[in-house]
């Protein structure tokens, strides 16, 4: 028993931390621009396939790669991802930060499109196994079994966030996104230059969904053209949790959602006496999404937003 | 009436007038979205037997043409192809919907206008219905779940079970028949889990199977989630035989789930060994040459379907649509996978069914039914 | 018609931003709330409203009380009002800025316009009219079809100020209605509020700008730090010893005040871009 | 009064010619499709759906101001209701015409049964909890077996028939819809017109003033919420009676995210947008169905450059039907 909740908790933890990769860019995109960017997902796909890229040309066999040329790709692989972040925005979302909320959030949604299908078309619709990183070494802790992958997922996850914390809350660099994210006419007023907060922003959310995305490919050894849509709906579910446009809020909604994915797997069954199956666990996470809402409409960390000091008249 | 059509919807598809000596086969399929990779390899195999066929002149001087067209696995674009077809007249067969329940609705529009078909949906329900226009050149899923059952309880002396599934038609439909033989065998079912199609993640799942420390699973689902769960499960300490169906004959299943963790692991397919029949070797290779890639699951079947195709065209009497289905109907074929034939709802007559074991990087065969 | 706080509270977590503050606005007045920045008058003016909750005490209309009601109830029991930043319906048109406010009257039969065009044709026409009369009276009756986002700030002003009479309210809160004007426009707009004026209204004005409120003014409320410091007339405001010096030695100051406080952030901003 | 005339922007007044224009190629391609080959009326009719269906969701999105992205999920509950009225699944065979009457009550009654707990919630909140129960909803049909079939869906569903004439064919279900659609675009087009309509706008632009007002925007926007609603059983009913098979596969989330695009690229708030919007995301990907996986490129990337040039909407929300009508009159 205590071996698989041991078990269960390091599944879950795994999973909230791929999570939370992907759900820091859409609430650090939405802080800045109040726009849900449904391209993000599709950064997460796009940096397992720039990794695999990587890997192909310069290494060819992972067995033989030593652990400084991994981590060269790894970070050429992110920060690639990174750029097309920021060239993605100069295109496509740029031209629309005047236009309603509505117009970039659509025009991501044909971002997403294209990239998937323009991916599926240069590297074919069908999955593709992916190397894992980490030597593939089971441990038995009490009864539960562990495997280093999971661990070394865990430590990367917490490495990256803790490198965003510290550059959002320590550099001028994030003085100046977080003055933008506060309010972008009065740091425009202030004379902040609101252009590069939002290229940093694109800048680092697609680096971090890439990184989650090269973690989760060799987590789970494959890739695939629309492995973002799937995953970039569950992190955009969890940083709405978490209260959207919140850092740690996003990191919170994230691990909730996976424990709550997990506790629905592993619990359902038994709580509903066999009426309620495993299949009901999606049922599950949006029920106490919807529940948290109604109790905290702007999320578990997100502030409120008072009638009279409403940002925008029109919601959308 | 032809010339407004084509000028008001700004493209012409409109077959151009044809040859009394050519047919037109209808292959519908997904071939953008999700599932492409398995509808475009399929349809490959096919369009590998009729390049050959027409290379060598057709059969009987008669020349295949191929109108391949995206259902995109979805049953109101499937309609619309469906509909396609009928309209044109040089259609007289249709190779269609990879997925039944695209199959479900569009099987009563090809009943309409008498355009035969074969159906690749391996769902039992569809040849229950009636029609009379459809042949089924693939095992259903009552074939396709009877020898894992029979293997794991006699062979390997399972007796408990777990089944999981997809809730897709194809892996819940194929998993409820396993539980069935399995139970009726004399075996006990643990428990039914399901999960989502979308799903790439079954460690809670599979933490919560191993409490409960089955002899076998069973897993009703489609590659890559074939390969996920097999990899997770080994990393996950859980040690079952996992028993899974047709999806799984591929080298991907191996390669992509990791050679450790896949030893052991029984994938039941209609279709004989690889290197079983000089045929089947024989596809395997020109598919590589042609497409540059491994086969994909299904395209074997794709090839067997032009196989049959052959057939049909050298003792048909006409190349209307009547004379296609009474062709199909009573069509006897030896094909790479072996001899076919329908019976009177379109059904294999013997739907061969064999059992491999993963055993390094092969496919070794360990039953035939 | 008399507007009633009593001992009226509101609290953020432990800051208090109006504290037991009593007072009653009559009818056929013009009333003025003064006070420095933060002294808790736009709070009043929200809390009236219902845009801002109560803490304790209470707001009632003659023997109503409306505190603890919900916004739009508030607004159909006869409270209308207008916005520190104008809060117009942008993407539609100067009259149908005006015609919506007829809904809670018209509302329920709403399915009769839809399945009937003469009766919906006959209910537009009067209800056009009745906004005409009003556009007219605020010189916006050439603007009527433009959208309302589209005019001059100066006249989003006076829109404004005709939607909160449309349905001919009883009590009537400007919030700051000259901010942002130039002295034309508010000459015209301390015309235009002196004819408002009414046996049948309760008019509240907060203002910063002391002219305005001297001048239209019947009586004075003077805030400071939430709490209420004095109230009476233009005169006696000015004559108090206590508003002089809370208020009113500073007052010529908030001006200049704002102008300074304009300065330091322009310096901010400039430090702030050699910084990055 | 000149010189204000001259500075407001007013609403722009065309010429008769592009109302003219649009009436006359209007009528010209609804007389021509009963004549084209089935394959052609069954994509008209795909798009009539989905103009039904854009026109559902504009009540909530372009009238009131509400990103609903669950919306997909009345539409199933219309098309269940047909699946499970008029089939062996419950043994259960009711007209059409009832069916219709039993699904339009049944989207309004789970419109305001959704809307009432989340209509109280703001911009994107509502959009994620619109969405959860889009897919809540599509979880339990796919996973109650016993009532719905599961993944299997129902099939064989009966025949429609009105007043005892079969509605089987395309062309049949062409009219239907042609007729469907008319109706409901001139009563939703008469709702704008309202005074309900007004205060939808109201909401849509400012919440918070509209409260100000004295509009029950909670009970205004369930409405908008359940007539929206409404629409999209009924669409769900045809849709079920002409392809006579549901599945859950055809209420996905793509479906509803594919109708929110519709109304936004084609002009929000606007029917004759919606008209635009479906004609653009549903014919041109059948038009260029033979490039098959490039036609997905393509329309992404034409997704992005419309958005890009007019991000209102191919047709302007001024150019609604009252400007076409008066345009054809001359008023």
């Amino acid at each position: 028993m205590l071996g698989t909740i041991i078990q269960q908790t390091v599944n879950a933890l795994t999973i909230g931390s791929i999570y939370a990769l992907i759900a820091l860019g859409y609430t650090m995109v939405y802080g800045v621009l109040r726009m849900i960017n449904f391209a993000h997902g599709e950064m997460f796909m796009l940096g397992a396939y720039a990794a695999f890229l990587g890997l192909s040309i310069f290494i060819g066999d992972i067995g033989g790669a030593g652990a400084f040329a991994l981590t060269a790709i790894f970070f050429g692989a992110v920060i690639a991802v990174g750029l097309v972040g920021v060239g993605i925005e100069r295109i496509a979302y740029k031209p629309l930060r005047n236009s309603t909320r509505l117009a970039p959030m659509l025009s991501s949604l044909g971002v997403s499109l294209s990239l998937v299908t323009g991916i599926q078309i240069l590297a074919g619709p069908q999955p593709v196994g992916f190397p894992s990183f980490f030597p593939a070494t089971r441990l038995d802790v009490l009864g539960g079994t562990v495997t280093l992958v999971q661990i070394g997922i865990l430590i990367a996850a917490f490495v990256l966030m803790f490198g965003l914390y510290m550059l959002v809350n320590r550099s001028r660099a994030g003085i100046i996104v977080r003055a933008v994210s506060e309010s972008r006419p009065t740091a425009q007023l202030l004379g902040i230059n609101v252009n590069l907060a939002i290229s940093l922003v694109f800048f680092s959310g697609p680096l971090l969904g890439a990184a989650g995305g090269i973690l989760y490919a060799s987590y789970y050894g494959i890739m695939s053209p629309s492995m973002g849509a799937v995953i970039g709906l569950k992190a955009f579910t969890a940083a709405i949790l978490g209260g959207i446009g919140s850092i740690p809020g996003a990191m919170l909604g994230s691990f909730i959602l996976a424990f709550v994915e997990v506790a629905g797997t592993a619990l359902l069954p038994i709580v509903s006496g066999g009426i309620l199956g495993t299949e009901y666990r999606d049922v599950l996470s949006f029920t106490i999404l919807i529940l948290v809402l109604l109790v905290r409409p702007a999320g578990i960390l997100g502030t409120p937003v008072s009638e009279e000091s409403m940002v925008y008249k029109r919601e959308f | 009436m032809k010339f407004i059509v084509s000028l008001s919807f700004g493209v012409s598809l409109i077959a151009a007038p044809s040859f009394a000596k050519d047919v037109t086969i209808g292959l519908a399929g997904p071939l953008s979205g999700p599932q492409a990779y398995f509808g475009s390899t399929w349809h490959n195999g096919f369009k590998l037997y009729i390049d050959k066929l027409n290379a060598a002149g057709g059969v009987n001087g008669t020349t295949v043409k191929i109108d391949q067209e995206d259902d995109k696995a979805d049953p109101r674009e499937g309609t619309l192809v469906a509909q396609k077809f009928c309209d044109n007249e040089d259609v007289v067969i249709g190779l269609v919907n990879f997925n039944s329940g695209v199959a479900q609705s569009t099987l009563p529009i090809y009943e309409d206008c008498t355009l035969p078909t074969m159906t690749f949906g391996s769902n039992p329900a569809l040849t229950q219905q009636g029609y009379k226009y459809m042949v089924r050149p693939v095992a259903n899923d009552f074939a396709g779940a009877l020898l894992p059952a029979e293997y794991a309880l006699q062979k390997l002396g399972a007796k408990s079970a777990i089944v999981v599934n997809d809730k897709q038609v194809f892996g819940q439909g194929i998993s409820e028949i396993f539980g069935k033989n399995f139970t009726a065998g004399g075996g006990k079912l643990l428990d039914t889990l399901s999960v989502a199609p979308t799903d790439v993640d079954f460690t809670a799942v599979l933490a919560q199977i191993k409490t409960k420390n089955p002899d076998v699973i069973y897993l009703g689902a489609v590659m890559p989630q074939l390969a996920l769960f097999a990899k997770q499960m080994h990393e996950q300490g859980v040690k079952a035989t996992l028993l899974v169906p047709d999806g799984g004959y591929t080298p991907d299943y191996i390669s992509q789930a990791g050679h450790a963790n896949v030893q052991g692991s029984l994938v039941a397919v209609q279709a004989p060994p690889m290197d079983a029949s000089p045929a089947i070797a024989d596809f395997a290779k020109q598919y590589k040459e042609k497409f540059g890639s491994e086969a994909g699951p299904y395209s074997i079947y794709g090839y067997v379907q032009g196989q049959i195709l052959e057939a049909v065209l050298k003792n048909a009497k006409g190349l209307t649509r009547a004379d296609m289905n009474t062709g199909l109907h009573n069509v006897k074929v030896d094909t790479a996978i072996g001899h076919l034939e329908f019976d009177d709802v379109g059904e294999l007559k013997v739907a061969p069914s064999y059992l491999y074991k993963v055993d390094g990087d092969k496919f070794t065969l360990i039953g035939q039914k | 018609m008399t507007l009633v706080f009593d001992n009226l509270r509101k609290q953020y977590g432990n800051n208090v931003a109006i504290d037991a503050v009593s007072t009653r606005f009559e009818p056929g007045l013009i009333h003025g709330i003064i006070g420095p920045n933060g002294a808790g008058k736009s709070t009043l003016i929200n809390m009236t409203a219902g845009s801002y909750t109560v803490s304790a005490g209470s707001i009632s209309l003659d023997d109503r009380k409306l505190s603890g009601l919900k916004k739009y109830q508030i607004a159909n029991a006869g409270i209308a009002r207008t916005y520190q930043n104008i809060r117009l319906f942008d993407q539609m048109t100067v009259l149908e800025n005006l015609e919506v406010c007829f809904y809670p009257q018209e509302v329920g039969q709403t399915w009769k316009e839809v399945i009937w065009p003469p009766f919906a044709k006959k209910r537009e026409a009067r209800r056009q009219d009745a906004c005409m009369e009003l556009l007219s009276f605020f010189n916006l009756q050439g603007y009527a079809h433009a959208y309302a986002g589209s005019l001059p700030y100066g006249r989003q002003r006076m829109l404004e100020i005709a939607r909160a009479l449309v349905t001919n309210p009883k009590v009537l809160l400007l919030d700051e209605p000259a901010a942002g004007l130039n002295h034309h426009e508010t000459a015209e707009l301390t015309a235009k509020l002196s004819e408002l004026k009414s046996q049948n209204r309760v008019m509240i004005i907060v203002e910063h700008d002391m002219d305005l409120v001297m001048a239209l003014c019947d009586r004075i409320v003077v805030m400071h730090h939430g709490k209420l410091l004095f109230q009476g007339t233009p005169g006696e405001v000015q004559a108090s010893s206590d508003v002089q010096l809370a208020y009113l030695g500073t007052a010529n100051d908030i001006d200049d005040i704002k102008a300074a406080a304009q300065d330091r952030r322009a310096q901010l901003g400039i430090r702030t871009r050699q910084r990055s | 009064m000149s010189s204000t005339d001259t500075t407001m922007q007013s609403i722009p007044r065309t010429g008769r010619l592009v109302p003219i224009v649009v009436f006359i190629v209007a009528i010209a391609l609804i007389a021509l499709t009963p004549f084209l080959g089935n394959y052609y009326i069954r994509v008209v009719n795909g798009l009539l759906i989905y103009i039904l269906l854009g026109i559902g969701l504009n009540i909530v999105i372009g009238y009131a101001g509400l990103l609903d992205l669950g919306f997909v999920a009345f539409y199933a509950v219309g098309a269940y209701t047909y699946g499970l009225l008029a089939s062996a699944q419950l043994g259960i065979h009711l007209p059409f015409l009832l069916i219709v009457l039993i699904a339009a009550l049944l989207g309004m009654l789970v419109g305001i049964l959704l809307g009432v707990p989340v209509l109280k919630l703001r911009g994107d909140y509502l959009a994620i909890v619109t969405l959860g129960f889009g897919e809540i909803i599509r979880i339990l049909v796919n996973n109650v077996d016993w009532l719905t079939g599961g993944p299997k869906g129902i099939a064989r569903l009966d025949k429609a028939s009105i007043f005892g004439i079969e509605i089987a064919r395309p062309v049949d279900f062409y009219w239907l819809l042609l007729v469907t659609v008319f109706i409901v675009a001139t009563i939703v087009w008469r709702m704008e017109k309202s005074i309900l309509g007004k205060a939808w706008a109201a909401i849509r632009e400012d919440q918070d003033a509209a409260r100000g007002i004295g509009i029950n925007t909670t009970n205004a926007k369930l409405a908008a919420f359940a007539t929206s609603a409404t629409i999209g059983s009924i669409a769900g009913v045809i849709f079920a009676a002409s392809q006579r098979f549901v599945s859950p596969e055809s209420f996905s989330l793509q479906e509803s995210v594919l109708i929110v695009l519709m109304i936004v690229i084609g002009g929000i708030g606007n029917i004759l947008g919606i008209i635009a919007g479906a004609a653009i995301l549903i014919l041109l990907p059948e038009v260029l169905r033979e490039f098959a996986e490039w036609r997905i490129l393509f329309l992404g990337l034409l997704m992005i450059a419309l958005i890009i040039l007019r991000p209102a909407g191919i047709v302007p929300r001024s150019f609604g039907p009252e400007r076409l009508i008066r345009g054809l009159f001359g008023k």
